[in-house]
């Protein structure tokens, strides 16, 4: 391809919805703009690319790659490789590439039960020999290798360097164009930065009234209609938005869906899921043991609740195994 | 009534023979086929006591006296199908054999005025419907309808009616100071605590006819503005307690208690109270305090119930007889029944007349009637051959009124003059044949029992007394003792705390003052000259008079009468118990009470008889 | 309140209205002579020898004065010869009754009556039914214990159906106001004081002949009020005030409460002494089985001039003991009770058998296992003590037996002559133990103190810092340290006060370093951290939007650092990356294993491994 | 793993300085026998225990985590900092049993200053209990179970 001086752009999705990719879309007319200023070399979901004329670019090539979705196969795993080689800038693109996201919901299994579950016991499967996928298969036509499926769900950052993180599940479109835009002017953060985001939680954009917190008792969102003005975890519900990244715009909170937790840590902390649990029994309104342990017991599935987004990326990754 | 009958038997008394009497009526008139024609009726007390079971045939108004089963097939007969009248069962007046066919033409009933007892023995005192019938209930609803509460006050009061219990406290003034006592929650309570040995008047009304009790405190409930009646009564009435008990659901079902009386707007209700038939609770305030539940004792009473009786509340408190006079009073006017009696003592007053009279039994007379009457012309008078030597009124704690004074009138102030009082209505006639030291003694020996024990001059005072008395009567008596006993009733009359006590000498304090010879013969002379205290008389055969007849010979329980027939007749005064059958039998007034000193020798040459004192101890 | 007039005895009287006419007369010094009453309860008028003779608009009568209304224009004659004759009969019925009662034979005699004027009947009944016993216990404790039963001459009082209850407090309340000695408390459970001349006290009484204020309390223990408030668990809460009715001054007031004061202190000397150890607990020495098995303390009281005995020393019968047993280190180095050394009974035993042999001349034995007077002139005391004919016995005293005689049987192992010894005695003194306060747990969670395993509260340093606590500001004295003599408290004491000196003479204090602070870039205003902050350290800041550590307030606890779901809030000294740091450490350290021990040491000349966790 | 191939199970102790750690001293000063396989963890309230801190620990290779603060209600230095951590302990608890880690890995639980040979008993009991729930090095179990 020319060089045209403009900016060579990948995009690759790896393990995840592909809501990234409409994320991207949803820049509306300011896609026009990135069609002035930029040249996509590579984005599959969009055009037809092969691999091979990636590998056929030289290393640094690309300028700039937006690598959305979490690290679950040999195949997502040897493209987060070769992008990192073919692009300057390597960019964990969404919640999935940055902290593992929902796929990452996966580590609460192995490859095992997931297979058993997929190919077999699911109730929409028939699949009576029990088939279940192969690396590699002799066909007549001669041998099909497809992707090896990981036991662990991992982020973009656990198995290649990545220069910058942009969280959001999807991003927001108006943070993806303050990026690209900083992109452009060439003012980048120091490698390894979280960019898109704030540093403050999604509390600071909430425009919800906030008290001291005394909970009595956890509701699911089901279980209650909150008040609409008034702090949600205040109302008992479990509210990520305390142990969040801001930057979204609490989006979730403002229509009262408590925040899940999408942009991932707020800088200063080390486990997003122990932050908010931490917070969220600490405030429990339990003078005794007996009364505590009932309030907090009430809590279903800690993982999925404290962990929506980031238990690949957080420090036990996953659960245990055998 | 839902059906009629041709004639009613009244089977009245409650003879134990009574109930037996009625099934073999009702089976005699079922057999005869007369069940539906002629009904029999249970009812109250007749007051007849001597010629119970009475029977009375309605409407002919014959009156049968001392009916036995055997009678039953006879009566209904002849009375009942025939309409004639037994004559053997008609009542015979006593001195002359006359025959008299009705009740009405009795001596016994002529010359009572029933007021009180006015339903007694004439309906079926379980029946609201008999009771509504004579007249029941239209008290209630005229002071329901037409008056105010002061205006029955003021009916009360025009009345002159007193407490029927003894003390003779002007009723409608109890009641005003029940209306103005400050408070808002009061009571109305009727004792029926009757505990006068020998009295009756209350159980008689309580069982004949409950309704008028409980007419008479609806009444008064009303009119000291309460809505909670209770009526006291002693356990050992149950019949009362369950004719009261029945009468108060009947009137409940008739509307006559409860919330909204008659629709007047006026709630009130009774309730039944049984207390343990302690003597002393007939007083009022230990009547309270056993309501309360607590032991029955009196306390002072510087405040009077009508401020703070019952739970502290003012409480009115009347005797069953009185609130039963409530409802004639309503209906006929507090003139009518002012009109009957003496200037200070208005109505009438039933009477329990027991002792030694031929026609014992429970009367109603008007106030002011002489004891003479009472005695002579309604009581027949004494057994043949004796003479009345005097009458006890006002139960235990009442006195003795001697025979000389027989014409005195009845009523409270002339009764308390001549030291006894009204009391509740017990009337005991005493012959001379009755010794007033042990009459004194039995008295206070009931109230030695009775005294609830709280205050030390009753208790130990009536204790000391009984001693004496015990002692003179045994022949212990000594010079000085009457003075002791004087002084101790005087201390116990003055100092003791509630009515019992300061009454309880009356028995004494009487006897002495009429009959202080007879205490000095028993004392000086050893001698009891009514025959009685056994320990100072002898009988002796008057050799003179008698004929040998031997009837003494069979009648001495000790064979101690020995003598050959037409020969006078000896007593071994070894033997003799003093028991006085041979005195009894004598038709010839052969035997005689002669002190014991005055017996000489005896079979065993000795002068016959132990030393008193050696006897007693 | 009205006033009403009367005339007592020709004397004119004024008074408020409500009150009865025996209070009146009293009042005025007017002699009316009563049986049955008692000013702290109603009136009852039951013995009627307070009869007076009232006038009133014009009619006389006899009355109780103890029940009759003071009313306004009464005229009282309370020693008319018409009262004087009624008195006079009713204290011969009395006497007849109860010839052997002193205080009726003296009104009696006052009447002119020397000898029962009736037969008696029981020359040893003593009750006059006078009922104040039964109010009393009715109205006043309300136990409701006693009552009459029976009718007029059956009548007599007693519990019901005359049987032992448990509804009886024993609060000997009805043998206080039995005007005749009719009612005896037997003492049924075992105690220590069940016999004169060691009677037990009231429950109102003046702590110490010593006490400052010289005022008396109330044992609310033992107070019927208080014990029938605990008994029916406040329903029934007026129960006697006997004291209250009766007490001129007013001054009885059962509603005082422990009062809280609020104090700003600068330090604070924690002094909160010992308790003695129960001696019940080890039953071997069969303490509360005979009244003459005391403990160190008790016996204290008993040698104390002050004591219920003036300071004699005698047996619970008063008379002087023989043979005295003392018993050391019950309740001390013992594996059953205290394992500790208590310190200071060796002393006061010997003391006290020193006050034995000076007092009463009985011979003394004194049980040991060590003899420990360690301190100044200690020694030469103990040797003073054998020079006056203690007899040592070198062994625990390891039971004491309650002899059917009543005499005690001390048995033991004499270790010196290596053979069980016995000695029997009339009077055991027990050493026993002292321990920490039953309440220690609460003064350490109220002030932060540790306790030592023994149950006293632990110093800063056992060696250097021994009157200083972790919490600053706190510092232990005495007793409450540890065990300790009188010099030993006195001097430890002294140190505290010093201490606490020092401290306040300063003017200022240094915080510790290691609190709390919040980095604000990172607060996002969440307020989780607000209501977490036990001492209020945190608050929330609106003007910019953020939470704030008072540092001044902030002890450093990091549970708000713990909370802070941002991880805006960082703990001086104790930060997460310090103790991440330190976690890390004790895993990353290589550690080479040495045979025959289990501990991980690092090992400097391995090159540090490589670990391949990722970091962010 | 000691030469005798016994398992010998690396414990983290977080420890409150006031009541815990002051027991854990006096268990050390009182010479009471004790385990060398629990490592304490000093911090000034059991109510500063981060349940990050517990994570870590079993992260980097802990066998078993002990948390002991000061008796609720009243001993706690810091008034109720102890509330905080009785509050926290069950929803880690489950947390950490979601994750795979035996219950028999993490006690939390109280002992006071006073309670130093309760301490002692504790990290004999505890040990001795993780050791027979053998080990769990998690890092090792990433590396050993990842292709």
């Amino acid at each position: 391809m020319p060089d045209n001086g403009k900016l060579k752009l990948g995009l690759y999705w790896a393990a995840s919805c592909g809501g990234c990719e409409i994320a991207i879309v949803e820049l509306r007319e300011k896609i026009l703009i990135v069609d002035q200023v930029a040249d996509i070399l590579f984005w599959p979901v969009a055009m037809d690319f092969k691999y091979k004329d990636v590998e056929a670019m030289p290393d640094g090539h690309i300028d700039v790659c937006l690598f959305n979705g979490a690290i679950r196969t040999s195949e997502n795993e040897h493209l987060a490789h070769l992008m990192r080689r073919k692009s300057k800038v390597l960019v964990a693109f969404g919640s999935c590439a940055y902290e593992g996201g929902i796929p990452g919901l996966a580590n609460l299994f192995d490859r095992q039960s997931i297979f058993e579950r997929a190919y077999l016991e699911s109730p929409s499967t028939d699949n009576p020999q029990g088939i279940l996928p192969q690396t590699s298969y002799q066909a007549p036509e001669g041998e099909i290798h497809i992707p090896k499926f990981y036991n662990t769900v991992k982020t973009l950052g656990q198995v290649e360097d990545v220069d910058y993180y942009l969280p959001g599940c999807p991003p927001q479109p108006h943070q993806i164009w303050a990026v690209i835009e900083a992109i452009l002017s060439g003012n980048l953060p120091p490698k390894g930065s979280v960019v898109g985001a704030n540093d403050k939680t999604v509390c600071d954009e909430c425009k919800h009234t906030r008290e001291e917190k005394r909970i009595k008792k956890f509701y699911r969102i089901h279980e209650i209609i909150p008040d609409t003005t008034q702090c949600l975890f205040d109302q008992g519900l479990i509210c990520a938005g305390p142990a969040t990244r801001g930057g979204c715009g609490a989006l979730c909170p403002q229509v009262n869906m408590p925040c899940r937790g999408c942009y991932g840590p707020a800088p200063h902390q080390i486990d997003q899921g122990a932050a908010l649990l931490s917070a969220v029994s600490s405030v429990v309104a339990a003078d005794t043991e007996e009364e505590a342990a009932r309030i907090v017991g009430e809590i279903a599935d800690p993982i999925g609740t404290f962990y929506r987004f980031s238990l690949p990326s957080s420090l036990l990754h996953r659960v245990r195994l055998g | 009534m839902a059906e009629l009958y041709r004639a009613d038997v009244l089977v009245s008394c409650l003879h134990g023979r009574s109930p037996e009497l009625v099934s073999a009526l009702k089976q005699e008139l079922d057999r005869r086929g007369l069940a539906g024609e002629v009904k029999v009726v249970e009812t109250g007390c007749r007051g007849f006591c001597t010629m119970g079971p009475v029977l009375t045939i309605q409407p002919n108004g014959i009156f049968y006296t001392d009916v036995q089963l055997a009678d039953v097939p006879e009566i209904v007969e002849e009375t009942l199908v025939k309409g004639r009248a037994v004559q053997r069962l008609l009542y015979k007046e006593p001195a002359t054999r006359k025959v008299i066919p009705n009740y009405d033409a009795i001596p016994f009933y002529s010359k009572q005025m029933r007021i009180v007892l006015r339903n007694c023995g004439m309906i079926d005192p379980q029946s609201i419907d008999e009771y509504i019938a004579v007249g029941g209930y239209e008290a209630l609803g005229k002071v329901l309808s037409s008056m105010t509460p002061e205006q029955v006050i003021a009916e009360v009061q025009k009345s002159g009616l007193r407490g029927r219990g003894g003390a003779g406290f002007a009723t409608g003034r109890k009641w005003e100071h029940t209306r103005k006592a400050a408070g808002e929650v009061k009571y109305v309570i009727a004792n029926g605590d009757e505990g006068d040995p020998g009295a009756f008047m209350d159980r008689a009304l309580m069982e004949g006819d409950p309704y008028a009790v409980l007419e008479g405190l609806t009444i008064g409930g009303f009119a000291v503005g309460t809505q909670q009646g209770y009526i006291y009564v002693r356990d050992e009435y149950p019949l009362a307690v369950q004719n009261l008990r029945s009468a108060i659901d009947r009137a409940h079902e008739y509307g006559l208690l409860g919330s909204d009386v008659l629709g007047s707007g006026f709630d009130f209700d009774i309730r039944i109270v049984r207390g343990a038939g302690a003597f002393v609770c007939g007083e009022s305030s230990a009547l309270m305090q056993s309501l309360e539940g607590k032991v029955g004792e009196p306390r002072a009473k510087h405040v009077h119930a009508t401020d703070r009786g019952l739970w502290d509340r003012p409480s009115c408190l009347n005797n069953v007889e009185t609130w039963a006079n409530i409802p004639p009073i309503m209906n006929k006017g507090g003139e009518w029944f002012a009109s009957i009696g003496t200037e200070r003592s208005k109505g009438t007053k039933a009477f329990c007349l027991v002792g030694k009279v031929r026609n014992p039994g429970l009367i109603e007379v008007p106030m002011g009637i002489t004891l003479r009457e009472i005695v002579d012309d309604i009581g027949g008078g004494p057994p043949k051959g004796r003479e009345i030597k005097a009458v006890q009124t006002g139960g235990p704690s009442g006195g003795c009124i001697p025979a000389s004074m027989l014409d005195l009138p009845v009523d409270y102030e002339s009764l308390t003059e001549a030291g006894s009082m009204m009391g509740s209505g017990g009337m005991i006639v005493m012959d001379d044949r009755t010794c007033m030291v042990d009459i004194a003694r039995y008295f206070i020996d009931f109230l030695k029992d009775e005294s609830c024990g709280k205050c030390s001059t009753c208790r130990e005072g009536i204790k000391r007394m009984l001693e004496i008395l015990t002692n003179i009567s045994a022949g212990l008596g000594k010079p000085g003792d009457i003075e002791v006993l004087e002084s101790l009733a005087k201390t116990v009359q003055l100092a003791s705390l509630c009515g019992l006590g300061k009454s309880a000498p009356n028995p004494v304090l009487s006897t002495l003052h009429y009959f202080r010879e007879e205490y000095e013969k028993h004392i000086a002379e050893q001698f009891c000259p009514a025959g009685v205290c056994r320990a100072l008389i002898a009988y002796q055969v008057v050799a003179e008079k008698c004929k040998g007849c031997g009837l003494c010979i069979k009648a001495c329980p000790q064979e101690g009468i020995s003598g050959t027939a037409r020969q006078p007749h000896a007593i071994d005064q070894v033997k003799c118990i003093q028991c006085g059958a041979c005195f009894e039998v004598c038709r010839l007034d052969a035997i005689q009470v002669v002190p014991r000193s005055a017996v000489t020798v005896g079979s065993n040459g000795g002068n016959g008889y132990k030393p008193v004192r050696e006897v007693v101890r | 309140m009205s006033w009403v007039t009367l005339t007592i005895d020709g004397q004119t009287i004024q008074v408020e209205e409500g009150k009865t006419v025996l209070e009146v007369a009293r009042e005025n010094g007017i002699h009316i002579p009563t049986l049955c009453y008692h000013p702290a309860l109603e009136p009852y008028g039951a013995c009627r020898l307070c009869v007076v003779e009232i006038i009133r608009k014009g009619w006389s009568s006899l009355h109780t004065a103890c029940t009759h209304p003071a009313w306004d224009g009464l005229e009282v004659k309370t020693n008319s010869p018409l009262v004087r004759d009624v008195r006079k009969t009713i204290m011969g019925l009395l006497l007849s009754r109860c010839p052997n009662v002193p205080i009726i034979q003296e009104l009696a005699a006052e009447y002119g009556i020397t000898a029962p004027p009736f037969p008696v009947e029981d020359p040893t009944e003593n009750c006059i039914l006078c009922g104040l016993c039964v109010r009393v216990c009715n109205d006043m404790v309300q136990a409701h214990v006693l009552n009459f039963s029976g009718r007029g001459v059956k009548r007599q009082v007693g519990p019901p159906f005359m049987e032992k209850t448990r509804q009886c407090i024993g609060c000997g309340a009805c043998t206080s106001v039995c005007p005749t000695g009719a009612i005896e408390i037997v003492l049924e459970e075992a105690g220590v004081y069940q016999a004169k001349p060691l009677g037990p006290t009231a429950a109102i009484y003046v702590p110490t002949l010593q006490a400052v204020p010289r005022v008396p309390v109330i044992d609310t223990d033992s107070c019927i009020r208080f014990r029938q408030q605990d008994r029916t668990n406040g329903a029934i809460a007026d129960a006697c005030g006997a004291c209250q009715m009766l007490c001129e001054a007013n001054a009885i007031d059962f509603d005082q409460e422990d009062e809280f004061l609020d104090l700003d202190v600068g330090a604070i000397v924690v002094a909160t002494g010992f308790e003695m150890w129960d001696a019940t607990k080890l039953s071997q020495y069969s303490y509360g089985k005979s009244p003459n098995i005391i403990t160190g303390l008790e016996f204290e009281r008993l040698s104390n001039a002050g004591g219920p005995t003036g300071g004699e020393i005698l047996l619970a019968d008063g008379r002087k003991p023989e043979r005295v047993a003392v018993i050391h280190c019950v309740g001390s180095r013992d594996h059953n009770a205290h394992e500790y050394c208590s310190r200071i009974c060796c002393m006061y035993s010997l003391k006290q058998a020193h006050l034995v042999r000076d007092k009463t001349g009985a011979e003394v034995y004194e049980f040991y296992m060590d003899m420990r007077a360690f301190g100044k002139g200690y020694e030469e005391f103990y040797e003073r003590v054998q020079e006056e004919g203690v007899v040592m016995v070198r062994g625990r005293g390891a039971e004491v037996e309650v002899l059917p005689s009543g005499k005690l049987r001390v048995t033991g192992e004499d270790a010196n002559l290596g053979k069980l010894v016995a000695a029997d005695v009339d009077m055991v003194v027990l050493s026993t133990a002292i321990e920490a306060p039953h309440d220690a747990s609460e003064v350490a969670s109220l002030f932060g103190l540790g306790r030592t395993p023994d149950g006293f509260f632990a110093e800063a340093h056992p060696k250097l810092r021994p009157v200083e606590t972790n919490t600053d500001g706190v510092f232990l004295a005495g007793c409450a340290q540890g065990p300790k003599d009188v010099p030993d408290t006195v001097a430890h004491a002294g140190a505290a006060a010093s201490m606490a000196l020092a401290l306040l003479g300063k003017g200022e204090v240094t915080i510790s370093p290691a609190i709390a602070y919040v980095d604000e870039q990172f607060c996002s205003a969440c307020k989780t951290c607000i209501s977490l902050c036990p001492y209020t350290a945190i608050g929330f800041v609106e003007a910019d939007n953020v939470a704030r550590v008072n540092e001044a307030l902030c002890k450093g606890c990091g549970t708000c650092v713990a909370t802070c779901p941002a991880g805006a809030i960082t703990a001086r000294h104790f930060t997460d990356a310090q103790i991440l740091a330190q976690i890390e450490g004790l895993f990353r350290i290589p550690v080479i294993e040495i045979p025959n021990t289990q501990y991980p040491i690092p090992d400097t000349q391995l090159p540090p491994t490589k670990e391949s966790n990722h970091e962010r | 793993m000691s030469d005798n191939g016994k398992f010998e199970p690396r414990i983290v102790g977080f420890v409150c300085n006031w009541c815990t750690y002051a027991a854990a001293d006096t268990a050390g000063i009182s010479r009471l026998q004790q385990p060398p396989n629990v490592d304490v963890v000093r911090v000034m309230c059991s109510g500063r225990v981060d349940p990050v801190f517990i994570l870590k620990a079993f992260a980097e290779g802990a066998d078993g985590v002990i948390v002991s603060g000061c008796h609720p209600p009243g001993d706690c230095h810091y008034n109720s900092g102890n509330y905080k951590t009785f509050r926290r302990m069950p929803l880690i608890e489950r947390l950490l049993e979601q994750y795979g880690i035996e219950k028999g890995r993490f006690h939390w639980g109280w002992i006071s200053g006073a309670e130093a040979p309760k301490w002692a008993q504790l990290t004999r009991d505890f040990t001795e209990q993780v050791r027979n729930l053998g080990p769990l090095n998690w890092k090792r179990m990433f590396a050993s179970k990842e292709e």
